[in-house]
């Protein structure tokens, strides 16, 4: 973002795919209409946007597409307000606008050549799958990649498609779960937090990342500590509501740290630092 | 949001003074509107495919249709958009026919009306939600208030198709006003010869249940799901033990209580069965006249009664019922003689109406068939009938006509030359109306074979004069003021509505008009339906009419229950009062002011207290909206949200 | 020393209650404040004066799982009884320390005679004078000058429901006819004077829900409709048709249940005179259905009832 | 379309479903004709008419307001009107203290049959509304 | 040109019109018995005598604006296609604020941090900032409740100011304090000020020590971590805040907006709109979850940010100007220099006296009855 620029003034966009990820979890591919800033567009891994639906408001995602696939901007909306229930009813071929990117990301450059968890659940993969996907685009940068996902039932898994090649690929393990058994479904059955405890992965060399509700995040992070993962590399991303997305309207701060602006990616030993309450 | 528009000509009644190419322009610029097309009649079979076909290619997600009134098409469109995947809640109409096109004169202002009315109408609905009903089970038992003819067709259809039938009567044998009737027109069969085997078939139907001499106290849930309590008068004879011998009415001593089977003509005991054929067959004493109960001492029918059925200190009892639908067929009245002061306001005693007439000419009435006057009990020889006695009279708020007068004034006239052979009848008519079949043949019969002078004109005053009575009226064809000196005069009188058809409605949640007669869902098309679902209309409580036309309404009602009743489970309108229980404060307003009893507080997990709807009993009147501070609750489909869209489309412009 | 008596009527209740509101002296010599008490040394803190305006059973409906003791006036124990009218508190879970009151002060009032100079001290003597020191000297004034509007017209200086009293029984000596004097006379003014009126009332609002938050019958409060898009009632904007909205909100959900207490108009950090509106529909609701709210706690408020025949309602031609 | 909307004044009609819009409907039927200034918003019952909804429609453009239901007694749902009747008479009595002309305002009964009533109510409004002027007219003035 | 000015009292009013001419005087007004600032014109009564009950905050950051309006556009050929405009306005009149009081013009320099000297720069705050001049009225006595001396400020501070103004006997010297603010020198009907500088230099010193100091001993506001993060200490200091909004519109430095989108048909606004933090919706989320559900979250949040975070982020400036604006105006008196003097812990006794501010001889007050 340049000096000069209103800060609150969104690039308008066009929404060109719509995709039906779970019950209540759409994916919308989307192009900056201006082809020279689309062109211009950088972000990193982790860093969010605000889609405006004029009328009706602004509402904060991540990015979950990575940098390293740039034909458009992927945002995964679950219903559950104002705004994302108005966006489930966008069209292809819709007029958005885009505020983007805001906050921080991922430390990717200093995860290199180290073993990295995954840890998500429900809509709370689509800040990992950037990572994941960036990561899989410099897979040599990185050692083993394990990805622990799971959701309330299986179609409430969102990324199908990618769940599908991740669990192909040699190089990733991919375990999936679902709270309770589920017609057909073959897989583990349990919390993600009580499935991380059976796998058990040492902490070794390792950066924890997870992401989902905030239940699951709170016991995730207990048994991660038991597990013996340093704080430092346990990274989770927060949400809180966001209007401004610029660290100045004030609602979104945990102490002096807005998420919006200072975060959404911070790391155990930062969350403790600022004394926020998960 | 995709949405898309039809706004209809409707051949010329709306393109005639709606512009509806202008309109269609101009609903293209509205924000969310992808599609707006003109169609010559949108309802029609293509018209609707056309609706379809629009939804399929231009991925519509909501439809407005501009064209009548919602209260025509509405469902008939909702279904359309449903057969083409939308949610069924997902289209709204405009009015741009009734409200626009047929009541305003100038073309310019009725399009921009109409425009307007689109704008309304896209506004709202693009604030519409999905809505889904809910299935519950029906409960297959069917109540039916009031056992004259139409109801008793009613419950013997609904009980020979195998349905369980309660019929509740308020007087203590079913037969209604038919079962008082001497013969019947145009035919003169005797009327109890055929209602009698009706009546017993509902007495021995192992389907049906009698509650006679019973009323209905309350009425609560909905369709599928009733509740009634049901209270069956005392009648200080146990039923049980009763067998209808008739010895107790006659020892009994209170020789003067009114009769109200035979409408006062004779005075009955006060322990009576009302009339030979009554079912069920069962005495019941008269309080009111009773010496047991006027006096405090008596007791012969207790001493007499071979079953020892008596019993003075009975209470009334009232018995909890659950049904799934129920028929009204609570008859209809007469009014009083009183409100006739010109005919001798019930002064004379031989001034009487016409159904003391025919308890007059009924072999098993008071006098046993024989014609005598009240007063001295002579056979009359000069008898003068008064059509339109209160009926078509706005000046006492009865403009309406009362149906079958014309004809029972016939037939009477007919039997008093077969009883009194050398009699001579005069009729006061205002119009002749008899057009049955084989109606009017019979009133040219009366005429015509038993020479029954027929005057046109009104009865202008009644008075006595020596032992006669004096009917001075107009002869309107010829244009001369007419007196006859009659021996007895018989009275047309209005029909009118039961003195408590408000209240019924009230408990029924039905509407009623004016003269309290009950008010159908169309008055063509859905005739015995009433504007509450599982209710339904047979007889004169909707309005004044005649035996076929009331046994054709009992089985067109029965006919409705059974299909209502085809089905296991009823789905239920989802347009109800819906709790976000994030916003609701659980000051519990709504629960005081929802006249359904449909909210109740509900606790939730976290120790919050909150309103909660009971879906299948909330009717979707809004008054809980409207009382809501916090807009927590919201009537679906019209919330707060869907309403200020239609204020601001109006106001904010 | 009514303020002695009151701490020992509290402290009698203390052990069966979980709080205690009362009043404490604030941050200057002119504002008194609430106490919450949970032990028993904060009685201490207690005072008893004029400057104790505030409406303490505003706190009830928030508190309604707690067992709390409340010091109440008698326009306050109007309050409560609205509240059992509407099922709003368990009335066995209060203690209410009724205390009959002559009048309290408007701290507005008392800063306008001292040309807003900060108030040094202040003293009550016993028949209604009060002694005020600023930095510019002493001023007497008289509490019937400087109370509010609704003190000048109380009807009921004894509140209305008590579990214990401290203080004899006051009756008043104010014409009933005096309550509603200043709405009959606005309703002289012409349409457009009263139109431009609240026009220039409404437009100094800046939409803090002091008003609302201080009214101890507005019970939506955080879900007041004010602020939600779900129902979208007014905007955000801060024009005057939007805050006219927000008052008229106020008002209307306040239809019939408005103890005139003035906490809303007292608590306006603008000067807004926020109680008039209601008290002209509590005037209607007298006239048309015979209803003062709190006073009758199995009365019911009359726009949540109705009567099939309404005598007083006439029908309206055009 | 500015002289059409110059000509016309903004009148909302709030109907209820059972009762008034039939007898709006009714009366469109008759082809009694009526001023097009009025336009209808249907209610299931005029019970659910908040009165803030008036009040919205008054401060936001509307220059009257009318609100139709079932007669006393005659509800579709019973009881509805009977709340309607008090909350619409209390919001009558509270406009002119605002220093809003009340006759902007008019709530009346309106049966399914009562097309001519319907016509007659929708002419006599229409007529005083336009006797009193736009309502807003001042305000657009100054900016 | 002289280095100061001068405005008798009788032609203070012609010199507002004065200034008028090129700028939108506002000034604190008297409306009933309310002061508030307001644009000046020939209809409104000036009133110097004591603080206005709102702070001149609106004139640079208004209770709302408009972000930027949109309109979508219907394609007039084929309605599927419907795109949208933007525009935003960030050309701003210019404005002068007259009689803000030295508190008042320090909240800007708050709100300058956050707006303006940062990366993404808040265009809107920004543009009226600059075309805004603070003409600002030293105060010669304390209102009930400031407490600017403690928080860094004083009765003739003169940050954030571009003037500052001293009333004397017979008028008002005019001091300028930035270039921006030496503009004020040209306008007609000012006299020179220097044989009035000593007299006013005299005054403002004189009223610094009347002002009260709630942090005693070192004066400053000194916070016990520990005790900040004790839930109990805020439940008993707070528990009688009714959580509205008085506190937060009347601060000075209080800058938290909403934004929210309306819309009638084609054409909509995204407006701006002032928020507060001691509202429960302030951080609702969508889902119905709220980081701060109680008012006791909320007031440790508004402290919190005033005295602990905005400090840590903005070399320790405390984000509270000592208007004493929330606590005079608060329905239920809420002090929050009270509370902030009992965070200096370590231990907060729930029995402490109240600080000596406070009358502690409550029965000298005793209505006799």
């Amino acid at each position: 973002m340049t000096e000069n620029k209103n800060p609150y003034l969104p690039d308008l966009a066009t929404v060109i795919k719509v995709i039906d990820e779970t019950p209540n979890i759409k994916s919308y591919q989307v192009i900056l209409n201006d082809p020279e800033k689309m062109k211009m567009f950088s972000y990193e891994p982790g860093q969010v946007g605000q889609l405006s639906v004029f009328g009706v408001g602004e509402s904060t995602f991540v990015i979950n597409s990575p940098p390293t696939r740039m034909d458009y901007l992927q945002f995964s909306v679950m219903r559950v307000g104002e705004v994302t229930s108005v966006i489930h009813e966008l069209h292809e071929g819709d007029q958005i606008g885009v505020r983007a990117p805001l906050g921080n990301w991922f430390p990717y450059e200093d995860m290199k050549g180290k073993k990295i968890l995954f840890i998500g659940g429900g809509i709370g993969l689509a800040p990992l799958r950037t990572l994941i996907l960036f990561m899989l685009d410099n897979r040599a940068d990185y050692g083993d990649i394990t990805i622990l996902y799971g959701s309330r039932t299986p179609p409430d898994l969102c990324y199908k498609d990618d769940l599908k090649e991740w669990e192909s690929r040699s190089d990733v393990s991919l375990i999936l779960t679902v709270d309770t058994e589920y017609p057909g479904w073959d897989k583990r059955t349990g919390f993600v937090p009580t499935v991380l405890n059976e796998i058990a992965p040492s902490p070794e060399d390792t950066i924890a990342i997870t992401c989902g509700p905030p239940i699951m995040i709170k016991f995730v992070l207990q048994n991660l500590a038991k597990l013996n993962f340093k704080d430092e590399n346990i990274i989770t991303t927060l949400e809180a509501r966001m209007k401004c997305g610029i660290g100045i309207c004030g609602r979104c701060n945990i102490g002096s740290k807005y998420i919006c602006k200072d975060g959404p990616v911070f790391s155990l030993a930062q969350l403790k630092e600022y004394r926020a309450e998960i | 949001m995709r949405v898309g528009v039809f706004i209809c000509h409707c051949g010329n009644n709306i393109a005639g003074t709606v512009d509806v190419a202008k309109v269609a322009e101009e609903t293209r610029k509205l924000p969310g509107v992808v599609y707006a097309t003109t169609y010559m009649y949108t309802c029609s079979e293509p018209g609707q495919e056309e609706i379809k076909k629009a939804i399929k290619n231009e991925n519509l997600d909501r439809v407005v249709v501009s064209a009548c009134s919602p209260r025509m098409h509405e469902l008939t469109f909702r279904r359309t958009v449903e057969k083409a995947g939308l949610n069924r809640y997902f289209f709204e109409m405009a009015n741009i026919r009734e409200h626009v096109s047929w009541i305003g004169e100038n073309k310019e202002l009725n399009t921009n009306k109409a425009i307007e009315a689109v704008r309304m109408a896209v506004e709202k609905v693009k604030q519409n939600k999905p809505l889904y009903s809910s299935s519950f089970k029906i409960n297959k038992r069917v109540l039916v208030i009031g056992g004259g003819v139409a109801g008793m067709q009613a419950a013997l259809d609904c009980a020979d198709g195998g349905l369980e039938v309660l019929l509740v009567e308020k007087s203590p044998s079913v037969g209604g006003m038919m079962a008082r009737l001497d013969k019947t027109f145009p035919t003169i069969d005797c009327s109890i010869c055929i209602l009698g085997p009706k009546m017993v078939d509902v007495a021995q139907h192992d389907k049906i249940k009698l509650y006679a001499y019973s009323e209905i106290d309350e009425i609560k849930g909905y369709v599928g799901n009733y509740q009634i309590k049901i209270r069956k008068k005392a009648t200080y004879v146990d039923w049980t033990k009763c067998t209808g011998c008739g010895t107790c009415m006659e020892k009994c001593p209170s020789k003067n209580s009114y009769d109200h089977f035979n409408f006062g003509v004779a005075p009955t005991r006060a322990i009576n069965i009302p009339f030979p054929q009554a079912i069920p067959k069962k005495a019941k004493i008269d309080p009111d006249y009773c010496r047991q109960f006027v006096k405090g001492k008596c007791g012969v029918c207790a001493k007499v009664c071979p079953t020892k059925a008596i019993d003075y200190e009975m209470q009334d009892e009232v018995i909890t019922e659950e049904v799934g639908a129920i028929i009204v067929s609570t008859g209809y009245s007469l009014i009083d003689i009183e409100r006739l002061p010109e005919y001798g306001g019930g002064r004379y005693p031989d001034v009487i109406t016409g159904i003391q007439y025919e308890r007059i000419l009924n072999a098993s009435g008071p006098t046993s068939g024989h014609i005598v006057r009240p007063s001295d009990h002579v056979e009359p020889k000069t008898v003068v009938f008064v059509a339109c006695a209160g009926s078509r009279d706005k000046s006492i708020g009865i403009p309406y006509c009362s149906n079958f007068c014309c004809m029972y004034i016939a037939k009477q006239a007919i039997l008093t030359k077969d009883h009194v052979p050398d009699s001579q009848s005069y009729v006061f008519y205002m119009d002749i109306r008899s057009p049955g079949k084989g109606y009017d043949e019979f009133t040219r019969r009366a005429q015509e074979e038993y020479g029954v002078k027929y005057i046109r004109g009104r009865v202008s005053r009644i008075y006595p004069k020596g032992n006669k009575m004096i009917v001075k009226g107009a002869d309107t064809l010829l244009g001369t003021q007419v007196e006859v000196e009659a021996d007895l005069v018989v009275l047309g009188t209005a029909v009118i509505s039961n003195s408590d058809a408000g209240h019924m409605a009230e408990k029924l949640h039905i509407s009623y008009d004016t003269f309290g007669f009950y008010v159908e869902s169309h008055p063509k098309l859905r005739p015995v339906e009433t504007n509450t679902s599982g209710v339904f209309l047979a007889g004169a409580c909707q309005g004044p009419k005649d035996i076929p036309a009331s046994v054709c309404q009992g089985s067109a009602a029965a006919s409705k229950v059974q299909a209502l009743f085809s089905k296991d489970m009823l789905e239920s309108d989802p347009a109800v009062a819906k709790v976000n229980i994030n916003a609701c404060v659980g000051c519990l307003k709504c629960v005081k002011t929802c006249p359904f009893q449909a909210i109740k507080e509900k606790e939730l997990r976290d120790g919050r207290v909150v309103a909660d709807v009971i879906e299948t009993v909330c009717a979707g009147c809004g008054v809980c909206t409207s009382t809501c501070p916090c807009g927590a609750i919201q009537l679906q489909h019209f919330t707060d949200n869907q309403l200020l869209a239609e204020v601001n489309a109006i106001c904010l412009t | 020393m009514i303020s002695q008596r009151l701490r020992e009527a509290i402290a009698g209740v203390f052990s069966e209650v979980d709080v205690a509101l009362a009043y404490q002296q604030g941050f200057d010599k002119l504002h008194a404040t609430p106490c919450f008490m949970t032990m028993p040394e904060e009685i201490n803190k207690l005072i008893w004066n004029p400057l104790c305006v505030h409406n303490l059973t505003s706190y009830l409906p928030s508190l309604k799982k707690k067992k709390v003791a409340v010091v109440v006036k008698g326009c306050d124990s109007r309050t409560i009884v609205q509240f059992m009218q509407e099922g709003l508190i368990n009335r066995e879970n209060v203690v209410i320390i009724g205390i009959p009151c002559n009048g309290v002060i408007s701290v507005n009032k008392v800063l306008h005679e001292t040309n807003h100079e900060p108030i040094e001290d202040i003293t009550f003597g016993e028949n209604g004078e009060i002694t005020v020191k600023t930095l510019k000297g002493e001023k007497t004034l008289l509490l019937s000058d400087v109370c509010p509007d609704k003190c000048k017209t109380c009807q009921y200086p004894t509140p209305i429901v008590y579990d214990r009293l401290v203080g004899d029984p006051i009756t008043s000596d104010k014409s009933p006819d005096s309550v509603y004097a200043d709405i009959k006379e606005f309703e002289n003014k012409t349409l457009e004077e009263r139109l431009q009126y609240w026009e220039q009332e409404f437009d100094r609002c800046i939409r803090c829900y002091a008003c609302r938050n201080a009214c101890p019958m507005c019970i939506c409060q955080d879900s007041c409709i004010a602020e939600t898009r779900d129902p979208h009632w007014i905007s955000q904007r801060a024009t005057l048709s939007e805050k006219f909205m927000f008052h008229m909100i106020h008002a209307l959900h306040l239809a019939g249940r408005c103890v005139e207490c003035g906490e809303c108009e007292r608590a306006c950090p603008m000067g807004i005179p926020v109680n008039k509106l209601k008290r002209k529909i509590n005037l209607d609701m007298k006239e048309l259905f015979g209803y003062e709210p709190g006073i009758d706690p199995e009365d019911k408020p009359p726009l949540y009832t109705f009567k099939v025949d309404e005598v007083t309602i006439k029908e309206h031609k055009i | 379309m500015s002289d059409v909307a110059a000509r016309e004044l903004r009148i909302v009609g709030f109907l209820c479903n059972w009762c008034s819009y039939g007898g709006a409907d009714t009366a469109g039927v008759s082809r009694f004709k009526q001023p097009t200034d009025l336009r209808i918003i249907r209610v299931p019952c005029s019970g659910r008419v908040d009165p803030l909804f008036i009040v919205k429609a008054l401060l936001n453009g509307a220059d009257g307001v009318l609100v139709s239901g079932c007669h006393p007694r005659d509800c579709h749902y019973t009881d509805g009107n009977f709340y309607a009747r008090r909350r619409l008479e209390m919001l009558k009595r509270l406009l002119p203290f605002l220093g809003i002309d009340e006759r902007r305002f008019h709530y009346t009964w309106i049966s399914a049959s009562e097309g001519g009533k319907w016509q007659q109510t929708v002419t006599d409004f229409t007529k005083r509304v336009h006797e009193l002027g736009p309502l807003h007219a001042k305000k657009e003035a100054t900016p | 040109m002289a280095d100061t000015g001068f405005v008798q009292k009788e032609k203070l009013n012609d010199f507002l019109n004065e200034l008028s001419k090129d700028a939108v005087v506002y000034a604190p007004c008297l409306e009933g018995d309310t002061v508030i600032f307001k644009a000046f014109d020939s209809g409104t009564t000036l009133c110097l005598d004591r603080p206005a009950n709102n702070p001149p905050k609106l004139v640079v950051f208004p209770q709302s604006e408009t972000l930027f309006s949109f309109k979508y556009k219907k394609d007039a050929e084929d309605p599927r296609k419907m795109s949208v405009e933007l525009e935003a306005n960030t050309d701003f009149p210019r404005a002068i604020i007259f009689g803000a009081r030295p508190c008042d013009a320090k909240g800007f320099r708050i709100y300058d941090s956050v707006y303006i000297d940062t990366n993404t720069p808040d265009p809107y705050y920004k543009g009226r900032r600059e075309k805004t001049m603070i003409a600002t009225l030293c105060c010669s006595a304390p209102s009930p409740g400031c407490f600017c001396v403690a928080v860094g400020g004083g009765p003739a501070h003169r940050e954030g100011s571009d003037v500052l103004i001293t009333q004397l006997e017979k008028g008002y010297f005019i001091e300028p304090v930035t270039e921006k603010g030496r503009a004020i020198l040209n306008v007609p009907r000012i006299e020179d000020g220097e044989q009035y500088a000593e007299e006013a230099h005299k005054r403002q010193l004189e009223s610094h020590d009347l002002v009260r100091n709630p942090f005693a001993e070192d004066g400053q506001p000194k916070i016990s971590r520990a005790l900040f993060d004790l839930d109990e200490f805020w439940e008993h200091v707070v528990s009688k805040c009714l959580s509205c909004g008085a506190c937060t519109y009347l601060c000075p430095t209080c800058y938290c907006f909403n934004i929210t989108d309306e819309q009638a048909l084609n054409n909509g606004e995204r407006i701006r709109s002032w928020d507060g933090c001691m509202f429960s919706h302030f951080t609702l989320e969508g889902s119905g979850h709220n980081p701060r559900p109680t008012k006791f979250k909320r007031f440790k949040n508004r402290v919190g940010h005033k005295f602990l975070y905005y400090p840590e982020k903005y070399n320790g400036v405390i984000a509270c100007c000592g208007c004493g604006r929330c606590i005079r105006h608060c329905p239920v008196s809420v002090d929050i220099s009270e509370i902030v003097s009992y965070l200096r812990g370590p231990r907060f006794e729930f029995t402490n006296e109240p600080p000596e501010s406070m009358g502690t001889d409550t029965n000298s007050q005793e209505q006799k009855q």
